[in-house]
């Protein structure tokens, strides 16, 4: 603690911001009070302390009086403490020995018509940023080293994108596949649209560009079995024909997606012809539709409903980009009875507008008032209350295919405690942000692609295998990551080892180790804390510290701001 | 008595939405009483209520936490635990006799700059109403405590 | 030095002979080798250069009593910790309490007489008044009650069934929305001019009430009254009694019955203000045979029984945790049904320390944990 | 591939609807008590229930106003389809309700016997020069019956022609007027009677060769739009050039050739369906206007594609509904503060007439706006020596 | 890696794809042609499914960005050519003289507040004013000022010089000329946006004529507190607050006749969102949500709508209205439709409508694509080299698409395709031995 060691010699820059502080209190005054304080070596004021000249005048400060904090006045930090951070270390200071104290944004663009009050308040604001920089300490931003290489979880379209990318920006992979064979589910799929390329052909362009890639080590019939460590540093082990232990720095999770099997809707599963989407695909892949002369397809078959609430996003496209198929090439008139036709974006739209004019039949039906199949002499019927005509119609059917919702795989859930990454309560696995981190994990290191995600589609899914490259080898190519210096520490000898912070960190950066003598204490893994507090918050017996914003910092804080009556208080 | 009292308010911000939001009053130039001496925190989730008594104890007239709006911490839900904690905060508050309006939680995000005038300027008025601290009142003005 | 010089001599540590044998029962000691009660003496003794009150260690004491008790000189150990942290927050040293001192503030927050709210607990089907000659000091359960809300512990329940069991004999006990906190922690963290300004208010409060005798369901109230606040103010114009001596007075005066509902098997566990700074051992253990439980007692107990191992909010770290599993192992195995304790401080320590993550397998200390006065109030 | 889709569906691409209900939200028919719904009938039809909605009386509610083609975002034309659907309905034995009992129907039928020796042109005046031969024709229509089935209402549908030719003397034009001229056919059209249509088309053409006209004007919307853009789509290209008078004279106003004032007034204008939605004519007529000193313009709210239709369409539906609207537009034309309300189209002069005439006379005091027709006053305005100075 | 990048465009696209590049140790030029980075993100109040608060979780990316060692941020400039062939591209930037030095503005905003010129706030939908020498709003990135040299008097007449008298830091240079810088990249991705389609021609709505007739970004920036009227929702005549809203989906788009057949994918949401946003601000209000197809499709998109309708009583109408007429007394609405569900034609008044219009290729991916060399498709989006297998490649090599430009999509499917720009610029540069 240099705290302890040596005594600390404070320098003072408070800003005039032109006229923007300086027109509104009295600067000079407060320059002049912050000298009374304690530790206060030096103080000075500037027209403007981010200039050059500004700049200067604290590196000529920090060396002539031998100052080991610095306390500048001005702005606000969130756009300035970088820039007076960066001085300070150029004339040796360690950066988070510099304390802001916002006197503009906060007090003089606020009060502008109350120079007195402003000035006291200037002041208090300068005292409390001693009292905190008197008990500052000198933090230092750690680096961890990254194994160069990376993990993806999942062969489909979405791991072998990722793959591709990663290998082609020079960096080692290794790709899990639990089947046999690489492809995922979209080889399960007959013909995809725009470029009406074969499934499987496409899979095989895709696979046969993986195997000329050297940097790309495939694992078929495997699975991962464990995972230890953290970003730069994951220990991996991997279960198929041969077991390994693979060391890499990050991990792609590609695990996809599967179709429900809507068993218990309508007769699926006991009349055979009610199939699901991926079993038309296969019955168009094999041609077995003789006979076949109209095909009802009904859309939302379990979703959109108690169970599975969501929106399965691909289901209306699929549907039209096979009746579509099955009118051009097997000359099968369609009727597709949905609830709303949810096909976004300009491509799919087209594509809708494609099956209209080819003379694909498109009826609606109520969010609540689900289609009912009806079994009449052996031929199937369809019945809805079609909205458009507003009363309720029959289609007879050789064939309905119904089209249901995509859930994520079987393992998730053991998968989701292995990578210690969240499912969301749509049981798919759940991103850092919504918004502006769709691929990563909030915990560091692991990155997320695919319909593991949600469903997507076959374009979607590629943008996001290569989206999920791009964040996973940002480490990779770094070599390094550098951790936050503003993290949690526990003080091992204080910590009851209840786990209650593990519990509240959203980041799994604490985790609770065994000690030799069998008791169990956390820990902060300083590579996946982010500083927030709220475990420091959260432990009872103050066992836990977080750095550069202490107990210790904030309670002076406090008591300086209440320590004197210059800004408030009762007068008179 | 009124026009001579000053609250000393104690205002805890997370650095990401309230202090923004703080910040964004500023460049607004959105007016409000001078009395808030803003404490940072990276998270409204690091806030203790232990912090909240301490600054009544050593004689704050109110305290005001502030933090992003619930589903928006940068931290994914340290505004929530604050909430949680901030419960606690508010119990003892009522039976300890500090008057309950000398604490508020708020929400504010980083486009708020005319929300944080307004809560500060609001919060600082009703503190001028229920008057000084009535631990440091009461001293002051050498009286029994007062209803 | 001279004050460390003056508690030197009230605590008689002059005749600390250096035997160690505070050493080999301090329950602190027991579990790190680099804490004993002696060295802090002799540290003391020795006259070490101004750094004795930042010393960390006199903040690790629980203050428990059993090195005092086992002094053959008759050390005050105790009293003596007391005192040097009473110097140590003179010389601007913060303690190292848990929560960060919050109870602490809490307590000096309540020194200025502010408009409590204190008894919004009290529920309707409880009967108090403001005056009458049994007064009931209910001290820092309420709050107590909702700041240890999460880890599962109903404080409040005691303060309930105390009041609960007092009507039910025909009491209306008295109770006063300005009693504040008796200042037993601040006291334990030396801050006496504190615990001073909570007395006054305290006595005030029950004064005007009207009480010739005060009720006890807190063991640390209890001390703080008897000792400290008599050590300072004289001699209390009413009666200080605990509330198992009070029932097992009103047991043995046929006054109170309890309701037959089967043998179950409880163990006690004496909490050391109940125990060894106040010597009510017996009470408890009566109250509990009488409410018809079969007692089935640990290995260490009375005056040698363990501390929950927190004191006043003060020390509470890593090895307070191992104290708790430790005493929760020995109550576990003495295959009761229930641990009975008589003190909040000592349900909450224990109950904290099986909330989350346990140390050891769930089942060695997988006993309900619970206090006196509700045990004993179910069968009335 | 396209099995199932009728040619009516193909041809305006109806596949296209997306049921969103934006013709039949903006229909001013579907409003009132009519069950007539473009929505309903593209979706009947795509779901080959074509033979409900050609049995379906409101098949005739339609306007024709263009109003559900303006707004549908997949570019359906509705009123292609009422057309064809009407054509079908009749072919099927369907007939529909005419107002003024289909008199004005008959008279288009009567017109078809080639042998008919008619006298339309007793009207001209006098002084008014007109040619036998020559490269221009003015089409007069059925402006001469109209100003006789109307009498009451006495609606002064000749003045039009009157108008039209003395604007034209003005500007040194003498077309020719034809006594051989036919009915254009726009109403048998609309009704669904593509052979009676074609009839009169063929007769008119035959007519207009004969004469060897190279251009025709048209001073009627109806007729004008039958002219240009039916006759070709049902009997082939026409070798002359048809001209909307309106945009000949506001040609001739801008080469200086006729000048126009009048009393100071305030004015208002209303486009007829066929002019505006129809072939999206606006700017002519109001560019005249603006060229008569003294007018002051003022638009109404609802103008040019948003401009109500004046209720009746074709003859055929005329109700309730259509007085209601017919007293709204007048109301909105009163709102803007004008005295007159002026229309290019006959039948939209005889139906807000109409609705003016038949007002309780203690409401007549509130209905304070005259309706006339563009060419009437504007050749009221005509300042003849302008010519002669030439 | 090392090697450098030119990313076009400084929205939430153009600055993910910027940090990732950067982050790799790739030099990374940002050329935004307005004076702020942020784009339209930085217009929003709040974003579906979360209702994040939109400029709280997108101004720390903007600081980042501009702060980061690796990336110029050109703000205010614009390619004018690029020559050569990947990973060796020569590209010219124009930057455009804001006649502000860069180095010297502390964005103090001293000269903003003597500044005599009022004009439009384009940033507030022009809903009100601000100088001739601005930020653009207030967490604009750099926080340097521009001068608007059509409307500044010093420049239109030759007068006034007040921001340079009272410009303590002397940045103002009146003098300062545009400058052409040329710069060597190895790939490039093209962020450039989307522009908002403006209602004018759609009659039946009204909009341009009604007062209470707005589009939905106009509604953003009035609901957002750092908005015009700070978060209040006005009505004409009387500045009350509405009592109902409107909210009409498909303004524009799914429209043939409007040149947008397209779904743009994000209105379903952000009317949801919107809606929302009224019943927060006004418990009492009355939301309602026309729609054609409710396009919920994201991920936890249908359980926000559920949420909408059962948590915030917002009622959705399959219909998309055919008319709105004003009462021109009262400035009331009233909105004609055709609920598909109930067979009449109805009417419904409110207070306010707002029209969900659609989103279009920005009016600069025309001259983009010329200079760049790369195909757009038919609505103007730039064309995917291969729609299906390659999403994110222009049809040139070394060059990718990221964001609106490259086809409707919503922030999170931006973010994500920045960042898969970003993996395969990195590639070439990675295979150029970067």
């Amino acid at each position: 603690m240099s705290t302890e060691q040596e005594q600390p010699r404070i320098g003072v820059s408070v800003c005039h911001c032109g006229t923007n502080i300086g027109g509104f209190l009295d600067v000079p005054a407060v320059a002049e009070y912050v000298k009374t304080l304690p530790y206060v070596i030096y103080s000075e004021h500037n027209l403007y302390t981010c200039a050059d000249d500004g700049l200067t005048s604290i590196k000529n400060a920090i060396k002539e009086h031998d100052l080991n904090r610095i306390i500048v006045a001005s702005c606000t930090p969130r756009t300035h403490a970088p820039l007076f951070q960066y001085t300070c270390e150029s004339a040796g200071l360690n950066p988070y020995l510099f304390e802001f104290v916002n006197i503009r944004e906060q007090c003089s663009w606020v009060h502008m018509k109350e120079k007195e009050e402003a000035t006291l308040k200037a002041k208090d604001l300068i005292r409390m940023g001693v009292a905190r920089a008197n008990l500052l300490e000198p933090q230092t931003e750690k680096r961890v080293d990254v194994i160069s290489k990376a993990l993806v979880i999942g062969g489909g379209v979405a791991g072998m994108s990722a793959s591709l990318s990663l290998a082609d920006q020079g960096f080692q992979i290794y790709l899990i596949e639990k089947e046999e064979e690489l492809g995922g589910m979209v080889r399960k799929y007959y013909k995809l649209t725009p470029s009406n390329i074969d499934a499987l052909e496409f899979i095989d362009n895709m696979v046969n560009k993986i195997k000329i890639r050297e940097n790309i080590k495939i694992y078929k019939s495997s699975i991962v079995k464990d995972v230890r460590g953290y970003i730069g540093n994951f220990k991996v082990t991997i279960e198929g024909k041969s077991n390994e232990n693979l060391e890499v720095g990050t991990i792609i999770l590609a695990t996809g997606a599967q179709e429900f099997k809507p068993n218990g809707f309508y007769e699926y599963g006991q009349d055979e012809r009610i199939v699901t989407t991926i079993e038309l695909e296969n019955k168009m892949r094999i041609k077995e539709l003789d006979g076949v002369i109209n095909v009802i397809m009904i859309q939302c078959v379990g979703s959109r409903e108690e169970r599975i609430p969501y929106c399965s996003r691909i289901c209306c496209m699929t549907a039209i980009k096979n009746a579509i198929y099955l009118k051009k090439e097997f000359d099968i008139s369609v009727n597709i009875l949905h609830n709303e036709i949810r096909v976004y974006g300009d491509y799919y739209e087209a594509l809708y507008r494609k099956a209209q004019e080819i003379g694909v039949h498109f009826n609606k039906f109520g969010e609540n008032d689900k289609p009912k199949v009806l079994k009449e002499n052996g031929t199937l019927n369809v019945e809805i209350f079609n909205e458009g005509l507003g009363r309720i119609e029959k289609y007879p059917a050789d064939l309905i295919v119904v089209s249901t919702p995509m859930v994520n795989i079987s393992d998730a859930e053991s998968l989701s405690k292995m990578l210690k990454v969240p499912l969301g309560q749509d049981r798919f696995f759940f991103e850092a942000h919504v918004k502006l981190r769709p691929l990563d994990f909030a915990t560091d290191g692991i990155f997320l692609c695919g319909a593991a995600h949600a469903p997507a589609t076959i374009p979607e899914v590629i943008t996001q295998g290569y989206g999920a490259a791009s964040r996973a080898a940002i480490p990779l190519a770094s070599g390094y990551v550098q951790v936050e210096a503003i993290t949690s520490h526990v003080e091992e000898a204080k910590c009851r080892g209840c786990g209650r912070c593990v519990e509240v960190c959203e980041y799994k950066a604490l985790e609770l180790a065994e000690l030799e003598n069998g008791r169990r204490v956390s820990r902060t893994n300083e590579v996946l804390c982010k500083g927030c507090g709220t475990c420091v918050a959260t432990c009872c017996n103050g066992a836990i510290s977080m750095m550069h914003y202490t107990s210790e910092q904030i309670n002076a804080m406090i008591d300086a701001a209440l320590s004197e009556k210059v800004g408030g208080g009762i007068v008179g | 008595m009124d026009n001579m009292f000053k609250p000393r308010i104690i205002a805890f911000c997370c650095n990401w939405c309230s202090y923004a939001g703080a910040d964004l009053a500023g460049v607004s130039r959105f007016q409000y009483p001078p009395n808030a001496r803003i404490i940072r925190v990276m998270c409204s989730g690091r806030v203790e209520p232990r912090f909240v008594f301490r600054a009544f104890e050593k004689g704050a007239d109110g305290v005001i936490v502030t933090g992003c709006h619930i589903g928006d911490c940068h931290y994914i839900s340290g505004n929530k635990k604050a909430e949680e904690r901030m419960k606690l905060v508010r119990y003892l508050i009522g039976i300890l006799g500090l008057e309950e309006d000398r604490f508020r939680l708020e929400w504010i995000s980083a486009s708020e700059g005319q929300k944080f005038a307004h809560v500060m300027t609001a919060f600082i008025n009703k503190i001028k109403e229920l008057g000084p601290n009535p631990m440091f009142g009461k001293i002051e003005e050498g009286t029994e405590c007062q209803q | 030095m001279s004050a460390i010089d003056d508690l030197i001599d009230d605590t008689g540590a002059y005749d600390c002979v250096e035997c160690g044998k505070c050493t080999t029962v301090c329950p602190v000691a027991k579990l790190d080798s680099n804490f004993a009660p002696r060295l802090i003496v002799v540290k003391a003794l020795e006259g070490v250069d101004g750094g004795l009150a930042q010393n960390k260690d006199i903040w690790r004491c629980t203050t428990c009593a059993i090195c005092s008790n086992m002094c053959p000189y008759k050390v005050d150990y105790t009293e003596f910790i007391r005192g040097l942290r009473g110097e140590a927050i003179i010389d601007g040293f913060e303690p190292i309490c848990s929560q960060g001192g919050f109870m602490h503030t809490i307590a000096r927050i309540l020194s200025n007489q502010l408009h409590q709210d204190r008894l919004n607990w009290v529920t309707d089907d409880l009967k108090v008044a403001k005056k009458g000659e049994v007064y009931y000091f209910s001290g820092c359960q309420a709050h107590l009650n909702k700041i240890f809300k999460e880890k599962n512990v109903k404080v409040i329940d005691i303060a309930r069934n105390c009041i609960r069991i007092l009507n039910k004999v025909g009491i209306t006990p008295a109770m006063s929305n300005n009693e504040v906190c008796c200042g037993h922690d601040l006291n334990w963290i030396g801050d006496e001019a504190t615990l001073k300004k909570l007395m006054e208010i305290n006595i005030k409060a029950i004064k005007t009430a009207g009480a010739k005798k005060v009720l006890f369901s807190c063991p640390e109230c209890m001390r703080t009254f008897d000792f400290d606040y008599q050590g300072f103010a004289g001699d209390l114009d009413f009666e200080l009694v605990y509330i198992t001596d009070f029932l097992m007075d009103l047991v043995d005066d046929g006054k109170l019955e309890f309701k037959d509902k089967g043998k179950e098997k409880v163990t006690y566990h004496d909490p050391c203000r109940l125990g060894r700074h106040l010597g009510i051992y017996d009470s408890p253990r009566e109250l509990i045979e009488a409410a018809g439980f079969e007692l089935i007692e640990m290995e260490n107990i009375c005056e040698n029984a363990t501390c929950c191992g927190v004191n006043a909010f003060v020390t509470c770290e890593a090895l307070s945790k191992t104290m708790q599993i430790n005493r929760l192992i020995e109550a576990k195995n003495t295959q009761a049904d229930k641990l009975v304790t008589a003190c909040p401080k000592c349900l909450i320590h224990f109950s904290c320390a099986v909330w989350k993550e346990i140390p050891v397998e769930k089942e060695k200390v997988d006993i309900p944990i619970i206090d006196l006065i509700s045990v004993v109030t179910e069968r009335i | 591939m396209t099995d199932g889709y009728p040619p009516l569906i193909l041809e305006n691409k109806a596949y296209y609807c997306v049921e969103c209900g934006k013709c039949s939200s903006i229909c001013p028919m579907n409003r009132g008590e009519h069950g007539i719904s473009p929505r309903r009938i593209v979706k009947k039809i795509l779901e080959n229930y074509e033979i409900e909605v050609i049995e379906d009386q409101w098949l005739y509610s339609c306007l024709i106003c263009g109003l559900c083609d303006e707004v549908c975002p997949s570019m359906i034309s509705f009123s292609t389809l009422i057309r064809e659907l009407r054509h079908r309905a009749l072919q099927s034995g369907n007939r529909k309700l005419c107002s003024k009992s289909g008199l004005l129907l008959q008279v288009g039928g009567i017109m078809m016997r080639p042998s008919l020796k008619q006298n339309r042109l007793d009207w001209l005046p006098k002084d008014t020069k007109i040619s036998e031969k020559g490269d221009i024709m003015y089409f007069v229509g059925c402006l001469p019956f109209f100003d006789v089935i109307f009498k009451d209402i006495d609606p002064k549908t000749i003045d039009i022609a009157k108008g039209t030719l003395r604007m034209l003397n003005a500007a040194g034009i003498e077309p020719i007027v034809s006594n051989n001229e036919r009915c254009c056919g726009h109403d048998q059209l609309w009704s669904g009677d593509i052979v009676e249509f074609e009839f009169l088309a063929k007769l008119n053409v035959e007519h207009f060769k004969e004469l060897g006209i190279k251009k025709l004007l048209v001073s009627c919307p109806e007729c004008y739009e039958t002219i240009s853009k039916y006759y070709p789509k049902y009997i082939g290209d026409l070798d002359f050039e048809v001209i909307y008078t309106m945009e000949y004279i506001s040609e001739l106003i801008d080469e200086g050739k006729i000048t126009m004032k009048i009393d100071e007034m305030k004015v208002t204008y209303h486009d007829p369906c066929s002019l505006g939605r129809h072939l999206n004519i606006y700017e002519p007529p109001r560019n005249v206007i603006a060229n008569i000193e003294n007018l002051s313009f003022i638009e109404m709210p609802q103008n040019k594609e948003s401009g109500p239709c004046c209720g009746v369409s074709a003859w055929i539906t005329c109700d309730r509904t259509s007085k209601e609207m017919q007293i709204n537009r007048l109301k909105e034309a009163i709102s803007t503060g004008a005295s007159k309300m002026i229309t290019t189209c006959p039948k939209c002069l005889i139906h807000f007439l109409c609705s003016l005439k038949q007002r309780p006379e203690e409401e007549k005091d509130t209905m304070g706006i005259d309706v006339i027709d563009l060419s009437t006053l504007a050749s009221k305005a005509l300042e003849i020596p302008q010519r002669e100075g030439q | 890696m090392h090697g450098s990048a030119l990313v076009l465009g400084g929205g939430v696209a153009g600055i993910q794809s910027s940090l990732d590049l950067a982050n790799k140790g790739i030099k990374v030029y940002l050329v935004e042609k307005e004076p702020s980075i942020g784009g339209v993100m930085a217009l929003l109040d709040k974003t579906f499914p979360t209702n994040d608060c939109s400029i709280c979780i997108l101004a720390p990316k903007m600081n980042e960005c501009f702060a980061h060692s690796n990336i110029e941020v050109m703000t205010y400039s614009e390619l004018t050519s690029l020559e050569g062939e990947a990973p060796n591209f020569q590209v010219t930037i124009l930057k455009k003289a804001r006649f502000i030095d860069e180095k010297k503005c502390t964005g103090c905003g001293d000269c903003t507040q003597k500044c005599p010129t009022k004009v439009p706030n384009k940033y507030n939908m022009n809903l009100d004013e601000r100088k001739a020498i601005y930020l653009p709003f207030p967490q604009s990135v750099p926080r340097i000022m521009t001068i608007d040299k059509e409307l500044c008097l010093k420049f239109t007449k030759d007068k006034c010089g007040n921001c340079s008298k009272v410009c303590k830091a002397k940045a103002i240079d009146y003098e300062q000329k545009d400058e052409e810088i040329v710069l060597q990249v190895g790939a490039v991705v093209v962020a450039s946006g989307f522009e908002i389609y403006k209602p004018i021609e759609m009659f039946e709505y009204g909009y341009g004529k009604y007062p209470n007739v707005r589009t939905a970004i106009e509604y953003e920036r009035l609901i957002c507190a750092s908005g015009p009227t700070e978060g209040n929702l006005l009505v004409e005549p009387n500045g009350e607050h509405p009592s109902q809203i409107g909210f009409i989906q498909c303004v524009g788009s799914r429209d043939f006749r409007r040149k947008n057949p397209y779904c743009s994918s994000v209105c379903c949401m952000y009317a949801t969102k919107e809606a929302m946003l009224a019943r927060e601000h006004y418990e009492d209000i009355e939301a309602y949500i026309f729609y054609t197809d409710l396009r919920a499709v994201g991920k936890n998109f249908q359980q926000y709508v559920d949420r909408a309708k059962k948590d915030y009583d917002i009622k959705y109408i399959r219909a998309r209205p055919g008319q709105i007429v004003e009462n021109p007394d009262t400035n009331k609405l009233t909105i004609w439709y055709d609920d598909l569900i109930n067979p009449n034609v109805q009417s419904l008044e409110v207070d306010m409508v707002v029209l969900c219009t659609a989103l279009m290729p920005s009016t600069t991916a025309n001259r983009i694509g010329e200079i760049l060399g790369i195909e757009l498709d038919d609505n103007g989006f730039f064309r995917a080299k291969d729609l299906l297998g390659d999403p994110v490649s222009s049809t040139r090599d070394g060059i990718f698409i990221a964001g609106y430009c490259a086809g409707p999509k919503d922030i999170p499917e931006s973010v994500t395709q920045a960042s898969g720009a970003s993996a395969r610029a990195s590639e070439v540069i990675a295979q150029a031995g970067g």
